[in-house]
């Protein structure tokens, strides 16, 4: 290790300072003046101050050998568990987005949960939320990973229920929960199947190094790699929301926004992107594996954008954003794009924490969720309005802001994947620019209809309506869209019921106080700067060597990594697989500062080395390092970009430019609408499809096995199946998928029910239950043999 | 089929017999006098088994004393008599299954124990000191732990039969249970607010 | 025959602690006989103090039907530190109701002299003995509350179906018996041995009876009717003794039983037992979803957790002793991490229910802010319970995983699944309880928690146990790797 | 003597015991009927000591069948007091009302 490295010793001290924070707020946090949140912050402040000194270190000395550390070992069955830290690039990101977001969402929440009763315990529970995602993060094997991970869980679960006054949140938290813990059987499962393949090799079977080097060594079967991998992915998926198992994420958005920001930036969802870049170099040892993820991403980028256009409620629209945005991260992955998903992973951690944060300003100012419960908000709000507007533009992806160089990024990796010759690459580019369309487009719908036109205020029904409420009402039938169009219009235009400044009886709109500002702006600032540590500006100033994104988080491992199922392997593999086959990251790397780079294209030339091999790519050489280097400029797809990101915008404007309109044009579009918008249709179906046949039909004679999580998943997809012979291609709506988890759920609750009359209380029976076990035993596997 | 098999079978109609009329008797006092018959009769197939000691056992401790104890039980308890007060709304249930238990033991028997690998043998004991020496040799220990299962048993017996209800009578009481956190889950059948005599504290 | 005392040393301490006890308590009066507590504690102690010296060791007497190994030692030492912990929560439970202590702590010792028998046991005469001696004193400690309608429902149906698959036991071992002249563990293992492929099924089905006997300790579907009902109506540390130790001695009966002398026929008893397995689980959590009482909902939940215990015997290969380890060890791993976490939890029941009488999950509610200590120990043991970090019942889990993955067979696979599909299911209401303590607010004007000191203590230092374990894993699992089952023989 | 008579008669016993666990009301006869199950598993002990397993030195048929009459007495005992304290309780021996728990 080099000198000037110190500092990544102590990346266990960045860990460990939210645990502690966590332990004495929870012990003394009542006793303390600010009630524990000075604790809390400071103690993250001091981890945040140590993240960048360890940020700074790894991105000025480039790729470096991992800092590999273990604290205590101890043996399990045979096996050793041991805890440490492994502290390189990546790692460092993650360490700097955690507890950046973190600390700024303490501040936030100092001010946006004054005067909650359990204030004091909250506090604790988020500096226990980010010691857990930090445990994964600077996790050395892939048990310290489970732990963490699934500590992750336990207290996702405890915050998501918060508010648990409401049942439909702690039905939320509960979904969010299983949902995910449903996933996190399959990490484990993956864990153990590629810990098995390692066994044969070494004796620390749950190394995470010692795992990607017998990978690329290519000494772990293909059968190991895809089955652990792919389990893996199933944990990543529940994690990070993928589709199928999205269904959690909107549900989550019921506990406070504060939450929502830092489950949806910095903690949770990341945790399975990360992850899979974790063990990157393993996963692209199968072009299976590759094409699982790739799929999977590449449907719920596209997918999920869809169902923010129709939300009412600005938390879920920014939920189905996350949810798509990390479709994008995981189709990166699943092309190639190691550096374009993490970059993604990175820049989107900052404008979604904007985002989210600013969208609870505004639920702060106006006490409901719904957008159109507000209007007009630039004229109270303006510091919120302008830290909004950036946000959302990075994540639509305009020119010069972060969320512009990593989407670009990762539609030129798919490029360059398709170029190969693989045709997922093709996909993801053209899904993932349509999909960018779609983001622009709700995006900007968002920002018209909250900001702009007249403040419409909380409408005549009681301010105590909530969006469960609504949901419930919807769920149960009792409005229909057109209805409930209606509803709103009728209330923007009846002076009695929308009163401007009366705001459901409260004061008029304000705009936050300081702590709340403050980490808008910082956050709003911060959302410019990170996109360009994509790469250009430090070219420059470093010289040849140049320090960027992606030599930062490039691990050693990944700067070796090759492609085995792409022609040319074996040539390289021969010649020993080593020296010049850099990875993809390269590529996506240079790719990302190429293409983008219109305007800027000088700027964002790559280094001499990364400019070879891109020209190598260029002339149509098939080699497994082809990926390497960036293309030539892409002013094709820059162009396509910008025009895309046009459209959206001025589609949005034509339709609410002027404010909010009587009939919301997506809301009325006929049968796609209905789709989309009508959760009660569509629950009607998963209740349809899984509920009752189960109950009313199947129940007898369906398995054990019917009830459970897992078949009601599959019968909840083959009833959507159904239905897309109906309507359209929309129907392969989450909605259906969130039916199934919910029928599932209700008949595992049914079953219990019945089953629980076995205990008749009447011991003969018993007796005779018993006896008829041991006949059955007896004869089946005794008698019968 | 030798003549100690007639004798057997003769025993066997009589002891299987006296069981059935014991657990289907209307007559509480019958049934018990039922099995002491059922008892006996094992006592006696022990015998023609050649098993002297066990068979002398079985008659001191059950005959002697296991029936008396099921007699002053049955008095104690004042139970009443009749098919419907002595038999319970499972008899179906228990008909189906021990018919199909012993069918099953029967079949398994047969094909397992049938006479022709197992022909006829006159059957040899162990003496008395034999029984003995094993005992207090190679099954000395089950012995002594049994002693300690028996005054356990004996202590036990006398605590829950004796009157009192405890040291100072009193106990904590149950607490009925509250109301469900989920609507799904049915009440409780009966409120146990009339149990539990001992007072609250 | 020479007898080796040393190797029954703890034994002997506590027959010899038990008797004392009952003397004592003829001689103490009222408050005094809460005296017998501490002299049952300090027996349990120097007991402890006798097994440790034996680790190690291979020690055999009376003709080998009594083996002292590491195996043995494991458990001798978990039924012992069980027994520490159950005498923890007694004291003020019985010092304030007041009901027949002496005797009460008289029975405990001599259940749990039973226990320690158990493991070493290596005939089946001195299993069934040992068994009953577990049994009989259960019996007479579930219906202790005498006056109580629920106590002596719960000694009746304990009883009755104790004795029935006593019975059903009894005739299988009458058979074995028949079939191999012998009782001697590794004598029926020989003989077994010699039957080939094609034993008759009389011996089989024998074989499954005697495994009923203890699938009725373990609360085995479909064995495990007596155990929500028993639970529930019996005072509360004698319903964590029987959900624990009185389990854990089931359970080496049955390791002996199946991995000694069955091994030959593994063939049979593994996907038996896998099939209960799969049932007990699965049975167990759905109905514990529906429970209201906080025991009843322990209940149901030692039921499922017998289930994930029983995993491990679905994946023994006769002939295999490296996967018949693996399996041995997974589940007495996880024997040892489910007996913390649940006395725990027991502890923390008596804890709210002293005094009061509360017991109903509801009655849990605002805990967090009542009692925090309670709360946070509560909170602790239903993660490990279901297998979440950081207490060591994710490693239990992760013990149970690993065994399947290795195994490997379609058998294994399945069970992992239904593992899978549980362990959420579970989450769902141990999470509920979480939940209703952390994030209700209790009833107005609830009795305050007042545990006592020593019960206190007990809760801390279990709770200390969890957490330490899932640190220090090692601390249980160096030794449950060591332990060599065949060796003893 | 021949084996099968012997195990068959117990076998039946032990069913018509079972019969009478399941199907009588009254808490001793289901006592009773314990015993009738507990009994026929001596007879097979005996039988197969005594015809089969003749040179079992450590005579285990027979002692093991004097160890379940012991067992079996000190059940009987613990049981006659649990259902007398029930008796005291309710007034009823009844098995079958004894369904306060369930689910």
């Amino acid at each position: 290790m080099e000198a000037g490295l110190q500092a990544l010793d102590y990346a266990w001290l960045v860990v460990l300072l939210p645990f502690v924070a966590a332990v004495v707020i929870a012990a003394f946090g009542r006793l303390m003046p600010l009630k524990g949140s000075e604790v809390g912050i400071a103690a993250m402040a001091i981890a945040w101050v140590t993240s960048l000194v360890i940020g700074f270190q790894t991105f000025a000395n480039g790729p470096v050998d991992a800092l590999e550390q273990t604290f205590w070992t101890a043996p399990v069955g045979g096996l050793t568990i041991e805890f440490g830290q492994y502290v390189d690039g990546l790692t460092a990101m993650m360490l700097v987005l955690v507890t950046t977001v973190s600390l700024l969402v303490q501040l936030y929440s100092r001010e946006y949960m004054h005067g909650e009763d359990r204030f004091t315990y909250f506090f604790a529970m988020l500096s226990l939320f980010t010691f857990s995602m930090l445990v994964l993060v600077i996790a050395p094997n892939t048990l310290q990973a489970i732990v963490g991970w699934e500590l992750v869980g336990v207290c996702s679960y405890l915050l998501i229920g918060y508010y648990w006054r409401e049942k439909s949140n702690v039905d939320a938290a509960n979904k969010a929960f299983l949902v995910t813990k449903f996933a996190d059987i399959g990490l484990l499962v993956g864990v153990i199947v590629l810990s098995v393949g390692v066994s044969a090799h070494t004796d620390n079977v749950f190394s995470i190094s010692e795992t990607i080097e017998l990978a690329m060594a290519g000494e772990l079967s293909s059968l190991t790699v895809i089955m652990g991998c792919l389990f893996i992915f199933l944990g990543a998926v529940g994690k990070s929301g993928q589709m199928p198992l999205h269904v959690w994420l909107p549900d989550a958005m019921a506990g406070p926004t504060p939450v929502s920001a830092l489950i949806h930036a910095a903690t949770m969802v990341t945790a399975g992107v990360f992850f899979v870049a974790r063990l990157y170099p393993v996963f692209i040892q199968e072009l299976v594996v590759m094409n699982v993820i790739a799929i999977v991403g590449v449907i719920t980028l596209f997918f999920a954008g869809f169902l923010a256009i129709v939300q009412d409620d600005i938390k879920k629209v920014l939920a189905y954003s996350t949810v798509s945005q990390l479709g994008y991260m995981m189709a990166a992955l699943g092309v190639g794009g190691y550096t374009a998903g993490i970059f993604h992973l990175f820049t989107h951690g900052f404008f979604k924490a904007l985002l989210f944060l600013g969208s609870g300003s505004l639920i702060h100012a106006i006490h409901s969720n719904n957008m159109s419960d507000m209007g007009g908000m630039r004229r109270y709000m303006p510091w919120t309005f302008v830290t909004f507007l950036i946000g959302s533009l990075a994540l639509a992806g305009f020119p010069l802001t972060a969320g512009f160089f990593s989407k670009d990024e990762i539609l030129v990796s798919a490029q360059i994947w398709a170029d190969n010759g693989l045709a997922m690459g093709t996909w993801v580019f053209w899904l993932g620019l349509a999909g960018a369309l779609v983001t622009t487009f709700y995006m900007a719908r968002s920002i018209f209809l909250i900001f702009f036109g007249e403040h419409r205020g909380v409408p005549a029904r009681p301010s105590a309506r909530t969006v469960a409420d609504i949901e419930a009402e919807e769920a149960s039938g009792v409005l229909d869209p057109q209805a409930e169009g209606e509803d709103l219009a009728q209330a923007a235009h009846d002076p009695d019921t929308s009163p401007t400044t009366g705001l459901g009886g409260h004061h008029a709109p304000h705009e936050s106080g300081w702590q709340i500002l403050t980490a808008l702006v910082v956050l709003a600032v911060l959302s410019f700067p990170v996109g360009l540590a994509g790469g250009f500006l430090w070219d420059e100033v470093g010289g040849s060597t140049e320090r960027n994104f992606e030599t930062w988080t490039a691990t050693h491992a990944i700067e070796e990594a090759t492609y085995p199922f792409l022609p040319g392997a074996d040539e390289h593999s021969e010649e020993g697989g080593e020296g010049e086959h850099a990875e993809e990251e390269g590529a996506d790397e240079g790719e990302a500062a190429g293409l983008p780079g219109g305007p800027d294209d000088v700027a964002l030339a790559a280094g001499p080395a990364t400019t070879v091999l891109a020209a190598e790519s260029a002339e149509g050489e098939i080699s497994n390092h082809v990926l390497h280097g960036a293309p030539e400029f892409h002013l094709d797809v820059f162009v396509l970009a910008l025009i895309a990101f046009l459209a959206a915008v001025a589609g949005a404007w034509a339709i609410y430019g002027r404010g909010h309109r009587e009939r919301d044009p997506v809301l009325h579009m006929g049968g796609l609408t209905t789709v989309l918008v009508n959760k009660y249709y569509l629950d009607d179906i998963g209740y349809r499809g899984v509920v009752v046949p189960i109950r009313d039909h199947l129940a007898p004679a369906t398995s054990w096995s019917s009830n459970v999580v897992l078949d009601g998943i599959v019968k909840g997809v083959g009833g959507g199946v159904k239905r897309l012979a109906n309507v359209t291609y929309h129907t392969v709506d989450q909605k259906i998928i969130d039916g199934g988890v919910n029928g599932a759920a209700f008949s595992a609750a049914w079953w219990s029910n019945k089953l629980k009359h076995l205990q008749s209380g009447d011991v003969q029976r018993y007796a005779g239950a018993m006896l008829a076990g041991v006949i059955v035993l007896v004869v089946v596997f005794a008698a019968a043999r | 089929m030798t003549s100690l098999d007639i004798v057997f079978i003769l025993v066997a109609v009589v002891t299987g017999g006296a069981a059935v009329m014991t657990v289907t008797s209307r007559n509480l006092v019958h049934a018990a006098l039922f099995l002491g018959v059922t008892l006996a009769g094992i006592g006696a197939t022990f015998l023609l088994l050649a098993a002297d000691f066990v068979a002398m056992v079985q008659v001191v401790v059950y005959l002697g004393a296991i029936t008396v104890l099921f007699l002053f039980g049955l008095m104690l308890t004042r139970a009443p008599i009749g098919r419907e007060t002595l038999d319970s709304r499972n008899r179906p249930m228990a008909m189906v299954v021990s018919a199909a238990l012993f069918g099953i033991l029967v079949v398994l028997i047969v094909r397992a124990f049938g006479s022709n690998q197992f022909p006829a043998t006159e059957p040899i004991s162990s003496s008395v000191a034999d029984l003995g020496m094993a005992i207090f040799s190679t099954w000395v220990f089950p012995f002594e732990v049994v002693s300690m299962m028996l005054l356990a048993a004996l202590v036990g017996a006398v605590l829950l039969a004796r009157r009192q209800s405890g040291d100072s009578g009193t106990e904590t009481r149950v607490t009925p249970i509250r109301e469900a956190l989920d609507d799904s889950t049915e009440e409780l059948d009966r409120a146990p607010a009339e149990l539990g005599s001992g007072g609250e504290r | 025959m020479a007898i080796d005392f040393g190797a029954i040393a703890p034994e002997l301490v506590l027959t010899a602690t038990a008797i004392l006890v009952l003397m004592v308590d003829l001689v103490l009066t009222d408050q005094a006989k809460q005296l017998a507590n501490p002299l049952s504690a300090i027996g349990a102690l120097v007991a402890l103090g006798f097994t440790l010296p034996l680790w190690g060791d291979e020690r055999s007497t009376f003709g080998g039907s009594f083996v002292v190994n590491d195996y043995a030692v494991v458990f001798k030492v978990v039924f012992l530190v069980s027994l520490l912990a159950i005498l923890g929560i007694s004291w003020r439970y019985f010092a304030e109701s007041r009901f027949f202590q002496g005797e009460y702590y008289f029975l405990l010792l001599v259940s749990f002299l039973g226990m320690l028998i158990m493991p070493s046991a290596r005939d089946l005469l001195l299993l069934f003995i040992a068994l009953e001696t577990v049994s009989l004193p259960g019996f007479v400690m579930a219906g202790l509350r005498k006056r109580d309608l629920y106590s002596s429902e719960a000694a009746i149906k304990f009883f009755l179906i104790g004795v029935l698959s006593v019975a059903l036991m009894l005739f299988g071992i009458s058979m074995m018996y028949g079939f191999t002249g012998t009782t001697s563990l590794s004598g029926i293992a020989q003989a077994l041995g010699q039957w080939g492929a094609s034993p008759p099924p009389l011996l089989l089905a024998s074989l499954l009876l005697i495994i009923v006997g203890f699938g009725f300790k373990i609360s085995a579907v479909p064995f495990h009717f007596w155990a929500p009902d028993t639970y529930a109506g019996s005072p509360i540390p004698v319903a964590a003794m029987l959900a624990v130790a009185s389990k854990t001695a089931g359970f080496a009966g049955l390791i002996a039983v199946t991995f000694i002398a069955f091994e030959p026929f593994a063939g049979v008893w593994a996907p038996a037992l896998g099939v209960l397995a799969i049932l007990t689980m699965t049975l167990g959590n759905l109905v514990a979803m529906q429970q209201r009482d906080m025991v009843r909902l322990l209940a149901w939940s030692s039921v499922a957790q017998a289930g994930y215990m029983l995993i491990p015997f679905g994946l023994a290969v006769t002939g295999n002793a490296e996967v018949n380890e693996a399996a041995v060890q997974a589940t007495i791993f996880y024997i040892a991490a489910y007996a913390i976490p649940n006395i725990g939890a027991f502890g923390v029941v008596v804890a709210i229910n002293r005094r009061t009488g509360y017991r109903s999950i509801e009655d849990f509610a605002g805990l967090g802010g009542r009692h925090p200590f309670m709360a946070v120990a509560m909170t602790t043991f239903l993660l490990s319970l279901g297998g979440a970090p950081p207490t060591v019942g994710l490693w239990a889990k992760f013990a149970i995983v690993q065994a399947g993955a290795e195994s490997g067979t379609v058998l294994a696979y399945v069970l992992l699944f239904f593992l899978i599909v549980n362990s959420v299911i579970a989450f769902y209401y141990y999470l509920k309880v979480v939940w209703v303590m952390w994030m209700r607010e209790g009833r107005e004007g609830m009795a305050p928690v007042t545990p006592g000191v020593n019960l206190s203590l007990v809760t801390a230092a279990l709770v200390f146990g969890t957490v330490l374990l899932f640190v220090l894993p090692g601390l249980i699992a160096d030794t449950t790797v060591s332990t060599d089952l065949v060796a003893g023989l | 003597m021949t084996l099968i008579g012997p195990l068959v008669l117990a076998a039946f016993l032990f069913c018509v015991g079972l019969y009478g666990v399941m199907a009588r009301r009254n808490a001793v006869l289901v006592l009773i009927s314990v015993e009738l199950m507990l009994n026929a598993v001596n007879i097979n002990l005996v039988a197969f000591q005594n015809l089969v397993w003749t040179g079992d030195a450590d005579a285990t048929g027979q002692v093991f069948a004097l160890f379940v009459i012991v067992v079996a007495a000190a059940e009987v005992g613990v049981g006659l007091a649990i259902v007398f304290n029930m008796f005291r309780n309710r007034a009823s021996i009844n098995i079958d009302d004894a369904d306060l728990m369930r689910w």
